[in-house]
């Protein structure tokens, strides 16, 4: 059953293959047989959407995909970069074949109800409990800032099963059905006017043991996988030079000279030297990879990032004497492109990018200790029972 | 010396209005609304406790106080973010009414019955305060001003144009309320078409009286951003103090904490240069050099707490919800206000002989 | 015995006596009599060099004062700035007398024996040892940074006199006599090349009990009257407009027009700006002390100017596109005026503003939680031994 | 795509060149001395490992590596703060030297016997490369250059004059020691007497060869200001593991431990930026642009990480004796070599059409 190693050239082969027989007119069967093909991810076990391959393969196949029809990537994101390659991990045999597929075909959308309106960057701290009635579990709680939650079929949810032990050793790691009796979705609006997350009000939500992912007390460490594969995903994206906020920002001088003043000069080519730099650390980054060797610049990534979109959106505010928004009401569409608004918008938004996917704070400390190997600071909440803890 | 210090009669008129602005200023529920002032809250202020006429002299019908009073208020008003006309009505239109002498006009606005605005843009600078865009025949005005903040209630508009400074009725007026970015000061597009003007003053009188406006404006509107900054930095303070994380408090974290630290002695600061453009207002005495300093120092202090305090709020800072963020977009347009910090810095460069590279 | 109420014309016209009948040609002895009229500090008790007046009649007694021999007050700074208030409040009557008169006219040099290479920041973790030999008191240990220690008659020194309770409550305070057999003064040279410090070597040091300023194990509580008032003096000087560093900056670019850069105007600028609020607030601060409502400002100072101070000599660096130093050749002489070198000695020597007499993050730490009141870490240090802490 | 990662050839000889720095490297012993360069460990380097010579192609006597290798040794050089002259003599006057197509020069300079300099003050930026201040008649020489790096014990200068490129002998020279702010990199003042000269090159010619030595100077220059970077983060790490304060390791407090990842962080850009500048000169795309991105981030995060590691030593890295300050008066001095900052961001906006205020 294992797979002999492929070639770029396998791949455009099988691609090729599969184009000839399967007509991209029905988008949902096009895409099931795509995954039945073996060709969604092709990292992916055999039989599980993939053909055991190389990662490294992965834009060869999508190259060759290019112009059929896809699975909307930005929509279901949060099931391909975290509810994925959970279940894989942790996921029965059954659940993996129950739940892989529609979420790769985009026929389920999955959220993520993790954070907690008293558990931001205290995860492990999380007070939505789970008790067990029977055969069942009984969700009762409340979750925050759960994108796609308003359109999605299943979340990956992690509660508390056990108050009385350390906090990171009483959590369970669930598959939550959203359209379960007692989950209730919430807009929850932003700033920026507009509602891109939710809040989910959990009041007694029965979820069958089958929908448990990994053993009952195990789900931080089940969640540690989701959250990894998180951090990876975020500022991820390979751009080109004044590929990203940066742009906007040079445009905006080219070609409005009445706009330039004499003080923002440096300011703006400070700007243009950081954004360069955070690029070309990506680029680099990227390159590690492909050779296989990971370094531990990834954490550097959004932590920069977050940093310099904060300082380019500010400095946009600053040379546009801007006072105008274009629009406050909610908006409930999909996720915008980050670009396409005005530069208040841009501005307001960036001031999450570093709260958000881990606080550029709690960044610092995980790059002071894992990347650097500094001594943590003296704790006093993980050997202490979780209900004991000050809240 | 110049006086840094608030005086005991300032200091009362804080405690009496921070606890009127207590009881009827609630700026989150004026935001979204046709109506952006809070007419009611803005007839107890400027008419029951005269802050209409603060500026105005007592034979006038005023209170007779000065720019520190004034700046006391206006630190008031920032830390509720009042949706009121202060600033634009009772400063900046105050100052150049009583410089172009119209008792009338004065009166009415010092009463708190009929108030007056500049049809200046909110951006401009003062030394760029001269630049009318509407054009006199006869007595006749055409031409639009944009971005004008405070003038949405005015009944009567100090309109520059051709080479004189005329006074115009709500009649021969069209307002456009803009989306602004801080909607508890929402700004309006004004246009005139054929408006009947009276003349105020003219030519170097005119313009006179219109750069003092927008210079006592740009002074005082130091003192509101430490009005803003303060109250970010109180309200984040009180939330790390209560807010748990991994057991503890989060403002016991060092990164938390320093970060609050270095607030507040920005704060401090501002608050001492904000004292000193007031002194300096009331005195007449380097006014030039201590609105560009204020304005130069305190917009970005007001925003880098702002910006603190939605950082240090997490995910809760980031919500409609929470007042925070009418905080930030008033410290962000606070700074573009009057001109930005660097065109003010430029300002200085003159006023000191710091002069540009060649 | 209690003074009546002074006067400035009061002052005025007791130094105008003192004047008449003390001319100034001894200088030795016209500073002792001035200590003995009481004009010495005006605020200091009636035999001690004072009048129980009030701190702000000082200027004018000063102004008055001013041609006549002064004290040096820069090369008796440690003496003038911590001794003298420590021996004020907790010396014994005998301690006083002997000591406060040459200490303030110059006589006897003073310097402060409390850092130490193992403790900064965390002076109440010092070493130094301090053992009971019958009468006396065996002092063993290393001082260091210690400024005039080279000249000085009498150190102000605190020891460990029990190492078996928590460490604040182990110190005793002393006055070292400099010339005891023992005491060995070494100049510790800087990174701008010079000597303005010195390491103290305490070998066996032998004190009499008398020579014991406060109780045994009261010494923190002593101590921080001594650095009560070294915070105060530190950055306290009133200055005019462009009056410190930003001075040199600003007149080199008026007068140096082929250095001015447009890049660099900006930045001018802010430090400009910046200069100017740091000097505002040192004045609102001496106003408000003026008026007897002293306010938490004062801690403000310190950590502003030291970052002010950096900022300012970097970029005087940077505009003058400096490669040259003067001279690093260690130099002995009097603690030079601070505008008075190159700028590379400027920018070096400020480095050290962030560290000496409370690191800036030590002081945001104090603002922090004396000032916001905001939590303390979780300490592990405090009820434990001293014996016992990790080192 | 361009290379930004290191060859395994690039590991061997830093892992070489690191070892024999460790062995043989005290720039500490080397300060206050006239004879500022380390002559035994600069032979060792030169001629035993062949590093003069590195740029030199195998054919005219050198190792025939590039750029990329040529930064390497600079990072392992910088992290040393080691007292040779490799930038000086191997990158600039050899890349001059090539441009020239001088064999017994190059094959002199290669072998490590004869080391040659270009007489070009070190604060040069690249655009303005060349400006010869000396003056030629025949082939006599006269007029001076100030503050040289790396020149102290060349035996051939370099001189632009009038012109042309001239070579120049050890005996027509007369070298004044500054007293540099890097004692690590002593400068010195150059004269010239009416000294004999050999022309190398004329009119474009000799300007392209100068330009492109200090570019190569400007690009390579930021591989020793990572190398200076990471060794103050290294060393800062190690120290606030090990000092206590307060019971605890002081890199347990977030102030230390946030500042050190905020150094990492620039250090990992500057790394990227500086591989990119490598990558650029060896494949002599986009140079300009890479030298003076390079330079332009390069430099502040090399004062950056000197200032973080005197700062987090506390009092000790205050001292003479602590090798902090050699480090922070390198980056320092570093920051200024082939031009400051803002003049490579004022560059750039050339480069990629941001150009300045009207």
């Amino acid at each position: 059953m294992s797979p002999t190693p492929m070639t770029p050239a396998d791949v455009r082969t099988s691609v090729a293959a599969f184009l000839a027989s399967h007509p991209p007119e029905d988008r949902t069967g096009f895409l099931r047989a795509r995954f039945d093909a073996g060709l969604a991810w092709l990292h992916y076990p055999v039989g599980l959407g993939g053909l055991g391959a190389s990662r490294a393969l992965q834009p060869v196949a999508d190259e060759a995909f290019a112009g059929t029809p896809d699975n909307e990537p930005r929509r279901i994101a949060v099931g391909l970069g975290m509810a994925a390659p959970t279940l894989l991990k942790h996921g029965t045999a059954e659940q993996r074949q129950r739940y892989l597929r529609p979420l790769w075909t985009g026929e389920e959308v999955w959220c993520q109800l993790f954070s907690e309106p008293g558990a931001g960057s205290d995860l492990a701290g999380l007070a939505c409990a789970a008790r067990k009635d029977r055969d069942d579990w009984v969700i009762t709680g409340q979750k925050v800032w759960t994108s796609q939650a308003h359109y999605a079929r299943w979340g990956i949810l992690l509660a508390r099963t056990d108050p009385d032990v350390p906090k990171h050793q009483g959590l369970t790691f669930f598959i939550c059905d959203m359209r379960a009796p007692g989950v209730t979705v919430r807009p929850l609006r932003q700033l920026t006017g507009e509602a891109e997350f939710n809040e989910v009000f959990l009041d007694e939500v029965r979820l069958e043991d089958t929908l448990r992912l990994g053993e009952v007390g195990e789900g931080w460490s089940v969640a540690r996988t989701t959250l990894m594969n998180e951090r990876v995903s975020i500022g991820g994206d390979a751009l080109p030079r004044e590929g990203g906020a940066i742009g906007a920002l040079a445009r905006m001088w080219r070609e409005q000279p009445e706009l330039r003043r004499a003080g923002l000069h440096d300011a703006v080519l400070r700007a243009w030297v950081r954004a360069e730099a955070v690029r070309l650390t990506g680029l680099r980054l990227r390159q590690q990879l492909a050779a296989g060797e990971p370094g531990p610049e990834g954490s550097a990534v959004k932590l920069a990032f977050a940093g310099l979109l904060q300082e380019i959106t500010s400095l946009e505010l600053e040379l546009g004497s801007t006072l105008r928004h274009d629009d406050w009401r909610v908006d409930r569409g999909p996720q915008p492109e980050f670009p396409s608004r005005t530069p208040t918008h841009r501005y307001l938004r960036a001031r999450g990018s570093s709260i958000e996917g881990g606080t550029s704070e709690i960044l610092r400390t995980i790059i002071g200790e894992r990347v650097l190997g500094l001594p943590a600071e003296p704790r006093s909440d993980l050997a202490v029972a979780w209900r004991e803890l000050p809240r | 010396m110049t006086g840094l210090l608030y005086s005991d009669v300032e200091s009362e008129l804080r405690s009496e209005l921070r606890a009127m602005l207590r009881d009827h200023c609630d700026p989150a529920a004026r935001i979204e609304r046709d109506d952006a002032v809070d007419v009611d809250l803005w007839r107890r202020l400027a008419r029951d406790m005269g802050l209409a006429g603060l500026l105005v002299p007592e034979h006038l019908g005023g209170a007779g106080a000065g720019p520190r009073e004034a700046a006391v208020v206006c630190e008031e008003l920032g830390r509720a973010v009042a949706p009121v006309p202060f600033l634009g009505c009772a400063v900046v239109a105050g100052t150049a009414l009583l410089s172009c002498g119209e008792p009338d006009l004065v009166a009415g606005l010092a009463a708190g019955e009929r108030p007056v605005a500049l049809a200046v843009p909110f951006a401009t600078p003062p030394a760029h305060a001269w630049s009318p865009t509407v054009t006199v025949a006869g007595d006749r005005l055409t031409g639009s001003v944009r971005a004008v903040a405070d003038a949405t209630i005015a009944d009567v508009l100090l309109v520059p144009a051709g080479r004189g400074l005329f006074a115009v009725d709500n009649s021969g007026v069209r307002r456009e309320q803009c989306t602004s970015l801080d909607e508890t000061r929402r700004l309006c597009d004004l246009s005139f078409e054929g408006a009947p003007g009276r003349l105020l003053a003219e030519g170097a009188d005119a313009e006179a009286a219109v750069r003092s406006a927008v210079l006592a404006g740009a002074a005082l509107l130091a003192s509101e951003q430490v009005g803003v900054a303060e109250w970010c930095l109180d309200t984040t303070v009180e939330h790390v103090r209560g807010r748990y994380q991994f057991g503890r408090p989060i403002g016991s974290f060092q990164a938390v904490k320093h970060r609050l630290a270095d607030v507040w002695v920005a704060v401090t600061q501002a608050r001492a240069v904000a004292r000193y453009a007031a002194s300096a207002l009331a005195t007449q005495s380097e006014v030039d050099l201590a609105a560009a300093l204020a304005q130069a120092h305190c917009s970005p202090v007001a925003v880098e707490a702002a910006e603190a305090c939605v950082q240090l709020h997490g995910g809760i800072g980031m919500t409609w919800e929470h007042r925070a963020h009418l905080y930030l977009k008033r410290a962000r347009s606070a700074a573009v206000a009057y001109g930005p910090a660097d065109v003010h810095r430029a300002r200085l460069a003159e006023l000191v002989d710091l002069p540009p590279a060649l």
